[in-house]
This record gives C-alpha cells, sequence and structure tokens, in this order.
C-alpha cells in the first residue's frame, strides 16, 4: 500500500549550529537549512569574535600593533607577527639583519608544525578519534617549550619586531630544535597509520566537498586550501620573501589520491605533507643561520614615508596581507589585514549543498578556520 | 562494483584497523609514554625569559612614563610629583593585570630597566579590581603633601639664598669673595 | 526460581511454613537486586577503567584524584550526578521525557536475566535465551527514539531519529551472526550453549575455534555488536562533535546517569553474549568446572566468565579509542551491503559445514584421528 | 606585464574612465578608475589573455580623509603580476558596482566593506552585514565614528 505524498507532509528543518559547538572551532554560527541529515543550504554567520583590530590598529603606533597580531590567528602567532613586521618593513624600506631573518624563519616553520598539528588533530577529533588529537597536543608542547625560551610566552609570542626580533636565540636552541625534528619526523608516520590512511577516515573526506582548481582561485582561496585543488601556488615558492629563496622545498599539492582532486582528504593530505616540508627547511636554516645582530636600526619614533604597501605572507591558512596606507605619521591611516580563514569561509556555502550534517563538520575542519582570524 | 573490489574494502578495512590499533595498543602498554604534568603538585619551571607578571623596582624608576605611553592596552597607570631635586617621585604606579597582554613591550623600552617580568603567572581573585598591582603602598595623599613640604622646604630655603643673594648684591664688596668660597 | 525457592525451603526448616509463592518472588527480588548492584557497579567501574584505558592509550595519566588511583573516580561522578540540579525543558514534553531513561535502563537491564554468569549461575535460563535478549534489547531503541522527540530539540531528535535507524538496521547481522552458536549447541538456552563449548580442555571446544566460519562469526558479531550498542566507531547517536551529544543532550542528573549506566550495561550485555556463544562461556581452559564440589565449581566459572567477558570490553574500549566515527549513509550501507550478506554467508556455510562433518569442529575432527 | 603598458592598455580600452596612475611609494602601483565602470575594468582585466587576473587578493574599504576609496589587489597566476585599482568615492552615499560576479572572492571582503565603511556595492548577490550584528549604527571604520554608549541596555 503506498500513501500519497501530501498525507505525509515533510518539512525542511532550521538548525543552529554553533556558535557554541564543539566542532565549529570557536564561535562561528552556521545556520543549517536540512532536510532530514542532509544538507539543503549552510550559510555561515560570522563576527562573534570581533574586536575592531584594524581599528585599533590606526590608533596605536606601527610597534605597539605586534602584539595584536598575535591575536589573529592565535595558533600561529610567529607567523603573523613576521607577516606584519615584513609588510612594515617592506613599507619603510628597512633592511633586516640576515640572522634575524633566519631566525624568523626557523620560528615560522616550527609555528607551522605546531598550528598544522593542531589543525590535524582537531580534525581527527571532529571525526570522532580523540586519540591523534592528544598525540598532536603532545608533540605540539615541545614547540611551545621551544617557543617560550625564545620569547618568553607560549601563545602570544610577540617575538618579531619592525627591524628584527625582539632577542637573539638563546643558547642550545638550535640543538634542541634539532632535537625535536628527529623525534617529530617518525612520528608523522605514525599519524598517517593510525589515522590518515584509516578507511573510515578515508571514506569521511574522500569526495566530499570537491572545489575544482578553477573555483579555488576564483574563491581566493590560499594555502593549503588551493593547494588542496591542484594548484602549485605558494608564496614562499611564487613571492620569495626573507631567506626562502636559499632554501630548498617542495610544494604540497593535492593529488586526488583517495577520491576526487580537491576534497577534503587533498586539503587534509597536503598539511600532513607540508609538515614534512617545514621539517626539510628547519634543518636548512639551522645549518645555514649565520651569526650577527638581529635587530636593524630603527628610530624610535617610527614615522615611515606616506605610502602603501600590500604585502602577503604564507600562513599556515593560507595567505596574511597586510594592506598598509601611512600617511607619514607615527601611525598607520589604514591597515587592512587580508586572513585565509576569511576568504575560506566564503566558498563554504557553494561547497556544503547537499552534503550530510556530519560533513559540515568534516568541511570545517579541512578548510581549518580560525575564527579570531576570520573576525578580528 | 566488482566482487574483488568488494572484498579488497573489507581486506583494506580490516587492514588498516589493525595497522591503527597496534600503535594505539603499544601506547596504551607503555606507561613510560605518559606526558601529564600533574599541575598543582608538579610544576615546569617557566624558562628564565618567561613574561609573567610585571614588577617594578621602583627604587630604580624614573618616573619617565616611557611604559605608559608605549603600551598598547593602557593597563600601566603612573603619577609622579616633581620632588626637591628637582626629579620625579613617583606617587603611584599601578598595573592593571587584568588588562595587561604581557606583551613585554613596556620593559623593553624600560630606560633604567627597572621594569621587568616577574616568572609568576597564579593569580585567581574573586574581584576584578583586585586585579591591580600596587608598587607604591605608600598612601599618594602622604607622598603628596611630603613632596610639597620638601618642595616649599627647598623653595623657601632658595627664597632665603636668593634673598641673601640679593642683599649680597646690594652691598657689594666681600659678597663675592664670600661665594667663592663656598664653591 | 521456583525450583531454588523449594530448595531453599527444604534446606532451612524455619522457611517450611511460607507459602511457595511468596518465597519465589522473596527469591526473584534478591536476585534482581544482585543484577542490578551488579549492574549498576559494571556501571561505574566500566567508566572507571574506560577512562584509564583512554588515559593509557593517548599518552595521559586517566583519573587518578579520587582514592588510590583514582578508583573512586565512579562514585564521587555519581554523588554529581545525583546532586545536580535536574532539568526539564520548558517546552518539552513531559511524561516522555521523564520515562525515556527508565525505558532504556530497563531494556539494558532486562537482558541480564539469560547472562550464563558461571554453573547453575543465571537468573532464569529461558528455552529462548538468545532470541529473548535479541528482543529485549530492542527496547532501548524505544527509549531513545522516545527521549529524543521529548527533549523538543533538534539535535537531540536526530540523534533519536540515527539511533532507531541504526539499531533495527544492526538486529539482523547481529542475530545471524549468534545464529551459528545456536546451530552448533541445538538450543537457543544460553546455558546449553555455554555447555555445547565444553569439550576438548574447555578451550578448544569453544565456538571460536570450531571452524573456520564461526571464527569470522566472532568478528562480525562483535562489530555488528558494537553498533547496536552504539560503541565508537559507530556512536552517531551520540556523536558529541556533530550532534553536540545526540538524544541526551538536554539531559541531567540522575537522567543522565540512567542513560550513562545503560549504555556500560549494554556494553556488558554484548560482551557476555559474544564470550557466552563464543568463548565457552564460563567454561574453565583446562579444568571441568561443573565437577568441582560445591560452590567452588560456580565462584570458579562466575570468575572466569566475568574474566572472558571483561576482556572483550576492553576490547571494545581499546577499538573506540582508535577508530574515528562512520558517517550516517556509511552506517547504512555498511550495514545492509556489508555485514547482512557477509553474516548470511557465513550461516550458509557453518550449516553445510555442520552438514558435512556431521556437527564436528576442526579440533574435534584432529582430536578423533588420534 | 609592466605597470605602464596595463595602465596604457587599460587607457586604450577605457579612455575617461581610467583616471591615473599611482606608482610612488605604492607597492603594488595603483590603477585609479571611475567608480561607476569598475566591473566593466575588472571583466577585462580578468578575462584579456595578457592580463588575466584572475584572483582577487584583497578588497579593502579606505577612508581618505576627504574621501572614501576601495582598493582592489589582483593577482595573476598565469603571468605572476600584480596590480592595485583604486576607485574613490564621495562621502555622501558612497556606492559602486559589485565585482562579485567577476570574482566570487569578493562577496564576503565586499560585505565587510559594506559594514565597517557603509559603502555600498550595487547588485552584489549577498550584501549583508557580516561582522557587526545587523542593528547596529554606523559603520565604525570611518574616520568620523562616534562611538555608541551602549548598545541594546548593555553599557560599553
Amino acid at each position: 500500500m503506498t500513501r500519497p505524498a501530501e498525507a505525509l507532509p515533510t518539512q525542511e528543518m532550521l538548525i543552529n549550529m554553533g556558535p557554541q559547538h564543539p566542532s565549529t572551532h570557536g564561535v562561528l554560527r552556521v545556520l543549517l537549512r536540512t532536510d532530514g541529515e542532509v544538507v539543503v543550504n549552510a550559510r555561515p554567520d560570522v563576527g562573534y569574535l570581533h574586536r575592531g583590530l584594524e581599528k585599533i590598529g590606526e590608533r596605536v603606533t606601527y610597534a605597539q600593533f605586534m602584539p595584536f597580531t598575535d591575536r589573529l590567528d592565535y595558533l600561529a602567532a610567529m607567523n603573523c607577527n613576521c607577516a606584519y613586521a615584513w609588510a612594515v618593513e617592506k613599507l619603510a624600506g628597512i633592511e633586516v639583519p640576515e640572522r634575524a631573518e633566519y631566525i624568523r624563519v626557523i620560528v615560522s616553520e616550527l609555528n607551522r608544525i605546531s598550528s598544522h598539528l593542531i589543525a590535524f588533530g582537531s580534525f581527527t577529533a571532529d571525526m570522532g578519534a580523540f586519540t591523534p588529537f592528544l598525540y598532536s597536543i603532545r608533540e605540539r608542547e615541545i614547540v611551545n617549550d621551544l617557543f617560550e625560551s625564545v620569547c618568553g610566552n607560549r601563545l602570544t609570542y610577540n617575538y618579531a619586531r619592525i627591524g628584527g626580533v625582539s632577542a637573539d636565540l638563546p643558547p642550545g636552541f638550535l640543538e634542541k630544535t634539532k632535537e625535536f625534528l628527529d623525534y617529530f619526523e617518525p612520528k608523522i608516520d605514525e599519524y598517517n597509520n593510525l589515522i590518515s590512511y584509516n578507511k573510515i577516515f578515508v571514506h569521511r573526506l574522500a569526495n566530499v566537498a570537491v572545489i575544482s582548481a578553477k573555483d579555488a582561485v576564483a574563491y581566493g582561496l590560499t594555502g593549503p586550501n588551493l593547494r588542496g585543488s591542484g594548484v602549485k601556488f605558494d608564496l614562499r615558492r611564487d613571492e620569495p620573501y626573507s631567506v626562502y629563496p636559499k632554501l630548498e622545498f617542495d610544494v604540497c599539492v593535492g593529488t586526488g589520491e583517495r577520491g576526487a582532486l580537491g576534497d577534503c582528504f587533498d586539503r587534509y593530505m597536503v598539511r600532513i605533507n607540508e609538515m614534512r616540508q617545514s621539517i626539510r627547511i628547519l634543518r636548512q636554516a639551522v645549518a645555514q643561520i649565520p651569526e650577527g645582530p638581529v635587530m636593524a636600526k630603527v628610530p624610535r619614533l617610527f614615522k615611515p614615508a606616506a605610502g602603501e604597501v600590500y604585502f602577503r605572507s604564507e600562513c599556515p591558512r593560507g595567505e596574511t596581507g597586510f594592506y598598509i596606507i601611512s600617511d607619514g605619521t607615527t601611525n598607520p591611516s589604514r591597515l587592512k589585514i587580508r586572513t585565509g580563514s576569511f576568504v575560506s569561509m566564503n566558498i563554504f556555502e557553494t561547497v556544503t549543498k547537499g552534503l550530510m550534517i556530519a560533513d559540515i563538520v568534516a568541511v570545517i575542519g579541512s578548510f581549518d578556520i580560525i575564527l579570531p582570524e576570520i573576525d578580528r | 562494483m566488482g566482487l574483488r573490489e568488494y572484498i579488497g574494502d573489507i581486506v583494506e578495512a580490516v587492514v588498516t584497523t589493525a595497522k591503527g590499533m597496534r600503535i594505539t595498543a603499544r601506547y596504551g602498554v607503555d606507561a613510560g609514554e605518559e606526558v601529564t604534568q600533574q599541575y598543582p603538585e608538579e610544576r615546569r619551571e617557566p624558562d628564565e625569559r618567561f613574561r609573567g607578571f610585571l614588577h617594578n623596582d621602583i627604587a630604580r624608576c624614573t618616573s619617565c612614563t616611557m611604559c605608559v605611553k608605549v603600551c598598547p592596552v593602557d593597563c600601566i597607570s603612573l603619577e609622579a610629583v616633581r620632588g626637591a631635586d628637582k626629579k620625579m617621585v613617583l606617587v603611584s604606579y599601578d598595573i592593571n593585570i587584568g588588562r595587561c597582554m604581557y606583551c613585554g613591550l613596556c620593559v623593553e623600552v624600560c630606560p633604567p630597566k627597572s621594569l621587568g617580568h616577574t616568572v609568576g603567572y597564579e593569580k585567581a581573585m574573586f574581584e576584578r579590581g583586585e586585579m591591580v598591582l600596587q608598587f607604591v603602598h605608600e598612601d599618594a595623599a602622604e607622598i603628596k603633601a611630603r613632596v610639597a613640604k620638601q618642595v616649599a622646604e627647598a623653595a623657601a630655603k632658595a627664597a632665603e639664598a636668593a634673598k641673601a643673594e640679593a642683599a649680597k648684591t646690594a652691598a657689594p664688596g666681600t659678597a663675592p669673595a664670600e661665594s667663592e668660597k663656598k664653591e | 526460581m521456583e525450583a531454588l525457592a523449594l530448595k531453599l525451603m527444604n534446606a532451612v526448616p524455619a522457611l517450611a511454613g511460607v507459602p511457595l509463592w511468596v518465597m519465589t518472588l522473596l527469591v526473584m527480588v534478591v536476585v534482581a537486586v544482585i543484577l542490578l548492584v551488579f549492574a549498576l557497579t559494571f556501571g561505574g567501574v566500566g567508566s572507571y577503567v574506560l577512562r584509564k584505558v583512554a588515559g593509557d592509550i593517548q599518552a595521559r595519566i586517566g583519573p587518578n584524584r579520587v582514592g588510590p588511583y583514582g578508583i573512586l573516580q565512579f562514585l564521587a561522578d555519581g554523588v554529581k550526578l545525583i546532586m545536580k540540579e535536574d532539568i526539564i525543558p520548558a517546552k518539552a514534553d513531559r511524561f516522555l521525557f521523564i520515562l525515556a531513561p527508565y525505558l532504556v535502563f530497563v531494556g539494558a537491564f532486562a537482558a541480564f536475566v539469560v547472562i550464563p554468569f558461571g554453573v547453575g549461575l543465571i537468573a532464569s535460563d529461558l528455552n529462548i535465551g538468545v532470541y529473548y535478549v535479541m528482543a529485549v534489547t530492542s527496547l532501548v531503541v524505544i527509549g531513545i527514539l522516545m527521549a529524543g522527540w521529548a527533549s523538543n530539540n533538534k539535535w537531540a531528535l536526530l540523534g533519536g531519529m540515527r539511533a532507531a535507524a541504526q539499531i533495527v538496521s544492526y538486529e539482523i547481522p547481529v542475530g545471524m551472526a549468534l545464529m551459528p552458536a545456536v546451530l552448533i549447541a541445538g538450543s537457543l538456552s544460553m546455558q546449553d550453549i555455554v555447555r555445547s563449548q565444553g569439550g576438548l580442555l574447555g578451550l578448544f571446544g569453544w565456538n571460536v575455534f570450531h571452524n573456520p566460519f564461526t571464527f569470522f562469526s566472532f568478528f562480525l558479531y562483535f562489530t555488528a555488536a558494537q553498533a547496536e550498542s552504539n560503541q565508537t566507531p559507530f556512536d552517531l547517536p551520540e556523536a558529541e562533535s556533530e550532534l553536540v551529544s545526540g538524544y541526551n543532550v538536554e539531559y541531567s542528573g540522575i537522567r543522565f546517569a540512567f542513560f550513562f549506566l545503560s549504555e556500560f550495561a549494554d556494553m556488558f550485555i554484548v560482551a557476555a553474549l559474544a564470550a557466552a556463544c563464543f568463548l565457552g562461556g564460563w567454561h574453565v581452559p583446562f579444568l571441568r568446572a561443573e565437577a568441582l564440589p560445591g560452590i567452588w565449581g560456580n565462584l570458579l566459572s562466575l570468575g572466569v566468565f566475568l574474566a572472558k567477558a571483561l576482556g572483550i570490553v576492553l576490547l571494545m574500549m581499546w577499538v573506540r579509542w582508535t577508530l574515528p566515527r562512520l558517517r550516517v549513509d556509511q552506517l547504512m550501507r555498511m550495514s545492509w551491503k556489508y555485514m547482512v550478506p557477509l553474516t548470511f554467508v557465513n550461516l550458509l556455510g557453518v550449516s553445510l559445514w555442520l552438514l558435512l562433518f556431521r556437527g564436528k569442529g576442526i579440533p574435534q575432527l584432529i582430536a578423533s584421528v588420534f | 606585464m609592466e605597470t605602464q603598458a596595463l595602465f596604457d592598455a587599460l587607457k586604450a580600452k577605457f579612455g575617461e574612465a581610467v583616471l591615473e596612475l599611482q606608482t610612488t611609494g605604492f607597492r603594488p602601483a595603483f590603477v585609479v578608475v571611475a567608480p561607476a565602470s569598475i566591473a566593466d575594468v575588472a571583466v577585462f582585466l580578468r578575462d584579456d589573455p595578457s592580463m588575466k587576473f584572475d584572483s582577487l587578493m584583497c578588497l579593502s574599504g579606505v577612508d581618505a580623509k576627504e574621501r572614501f576609496a576601495v582598493a582592489y589587489h589582483l593577482h595573476s597566476l598565469a603571468h605572476k603580476h600584480q596590480i592595485g585599482v583604486k576607485a574613490f568615492l564621495p562621502r555622501e552615499n558612497p556606492s559602486l558596482p559589485s565585482v562579485d560576479a567577476v570574482w566570487p572572492a569578493a562577496n564576503f571582503m565586499e560585505r565587510e566593506a559594506f559594514d565597517l565603511y557603509g559603502i555600498v556595492f550595487e547588485g552584489s548577490k549577498d550584501l549583508r552585514r557580516i561582522l557587526l550584528p545587523d542593528d547596529w549604527e554606523g559603520h565604525p571604520l570611518r574616520k568620523d565614528y562616534k562611538y555608541p554608549e551602549s548598545y541594546h541596555g548593555v553599557k560599553l
């Protein structure tokens, strides 16, 4: 016996995912319109963490803004510090001592590893496997210890300065870094065996939220999200800055090894492989680092000449760009921050159509967004 | 889906699960892998560069207000009056550690290096108002009164000296020689 | 029960005057209380072990503050849950909301009746034992669905619906995977199934070694039963990273404790069934427990049975802390495309084996050669 | 492609709509265009084989004291060159055509500029406030923004 459809009316359901939800990585709110478990539409609503960093930037001096860049992407504060320092140095035309540049590259790459570790760990926790998360936290602690010995803090480093870095590396730091690299490198294989190639895990990620290379470029995705779609573009290689031209590394791209090119699994694997490349960069940088000063001569009353600069650097979550307009005073006239996560959220609504609720979690995890960077 | 693929799927699922379980079992059996630090009993030694609570050694502080100017979040408040010897005397020096973000910019700019980080990081309070570190323990009014008195005394002394000077200049002759002797 | 009551009345002269039905009722209540205490204790100790295992696997320590090695943690948790405010959402369906946790617990607890804890240690050796467990544990799904619906929360509703789909789907592979044991024993009674595995030193008679098909049967049962009792990787109804906490998201205090306990009771039922049907139940290896004098046989077999069951519980926890979670459509596909056909093929294999070798397993065949 | 050549090509194509080239002190250099023609310029920049600016790096609203500006930073993956495009707007009712049909990436950034500067992007597929609450008054990144005393009865 079949019933006419009218006898059993169905209705779409509106669900509020977040701002408090275990796997929205902070205070992201997603308005889900679902047909049972199938998502009809998922509209992200950001801004719960808006602190007006750009407005603050116009109020404080160039040097005073440095601690605020820690609060952009708190999992990769070193990268944000350095990106801001490079941007202001480009604006004011300051030459940075080579040792300082090497130090910046070393701490940036260490921070990239620790950030990718969190991306990996929280992603697997979202997928229901909690154990890898704690392993990744364990490894990250070592990086935090290293950073504490360098700059004194474990999360908000405030290490880079305009013209260099705040302090030289402490004695023994390079040896400890090497030790960490030797310890960490085999762990990546362990992660791969534990979870990356697990059948369930692969099935959860393969062919989910496929983004073609064309779409990825058009939507402005950057960093691992762009490379996951197979676009070989890395600012460290394509717009080299600092001492990256002297260092050898491969640009990891998605290969579509377990599904369509540009799916969640590819984005995930790019991060795993990038950790290996960071290890490679670190080994070279540690071997090459010269002696010398770590701070250029910068006047205490720092007033860059009037002008505009847009500088972007490769952060773990895509490019972090600073658009700084100087009017010749001590404060920037405009300080726009372009972040990878903010742009990634733009494509979210498009790629999540027709997925299941569980996939929404996978997509958020695979973009590796972080809310302070989105809301600024 | 062919039979080969079907069985391959099952085999892959079993093999990858077994691989993962081997790793978790190794950690489960190996007791030496534990990395937990049992916090209140076990404390890790903060590094010497650790940026904990700020501390101002007020004996060395020159009240130059560099730290106040450089602080991005305005958590340092400083009040000073000019003392009798033309140097600034601290009346109050408060750091609101509820606002402080431990960026360390103030420590870097401090000319006499009187401001520094301690390794302390534990501070829980019941009221937000309590989260203010006060470094001058004397009452502000008292200091002001004392300094004002000193200044007034000094001014009076100076005025007296000036008067004496004036008197000497009024009666020239012996006075200049006397002042030279003093020097 | 009646038999036990009669025995008691005969043994203790003081009880001779009590009517038989009163005595039977008394015995029933006592047995029920013992089982209840066991189930609650298992829930508590199980949660402690679960966390300790998690700690070991995750390079942590786990609970270690309450009591020596943190062993009293579950008491602290229990006290906390009892003391907590009991919240019923304003828009919830009050009656169903209150009823649901008890229904879930009853569903899980009722299955304890036919668990063969040892020689003669079974609350009621029903002649449809296996069938009874299958039927009674299905009650859980009604409770979970009720909880999900009555909470008036969309996450809870999704969790309830997932649970309904999942438990109903996995009922079939679970039943089919248990069938080989029933076929070999020729009975649905749990004690009969256990007794049929007693031969050959009490170790090689186990059904899991009977023939290759029963060996696979064990793993198929283990997988399907994990899904039926909502354990990771099949914990979709709870799925804390997707559905926040699923069907029990609105529950707090003692009502939540009931869900929590029934989860552990379910876990034990699954482990106990696996031990009884595949791992020789209470049979002690290299020893005949039935032949031991007096109460020793009972106690030894009880200990062995619990050890086997707890071993399987540990295995479940180990799996739980290793694997990620399936997606809901993959879960269904796994049931209908993989588990169901495989269990059917397996059942066919076992039947053919029994037909071909006249009910003898590989160890028996080897033994018969010598 | 050299900045000057790019500017000349744009000038040849759009004539009066392309106003000036800002080079000294500007990295990357900016082509200033009339706001009304921004969408056409964007399509040309994206599709012309010698330009191929397929990615919009950044779109920012700017408060240039007496007027507003919208700055577009473009990058070409194919040719690996960059250019900035800028359009100046009056302080009263600033509006210009949206480019989110050209680069979908523009949508969120346009919403941000709308939210914080009050610049209206005509023809945008979804122009709502993004970072601030929907009922927020004023546009905080304007230099003449007055900080509110309270929001929904909560003292700020």
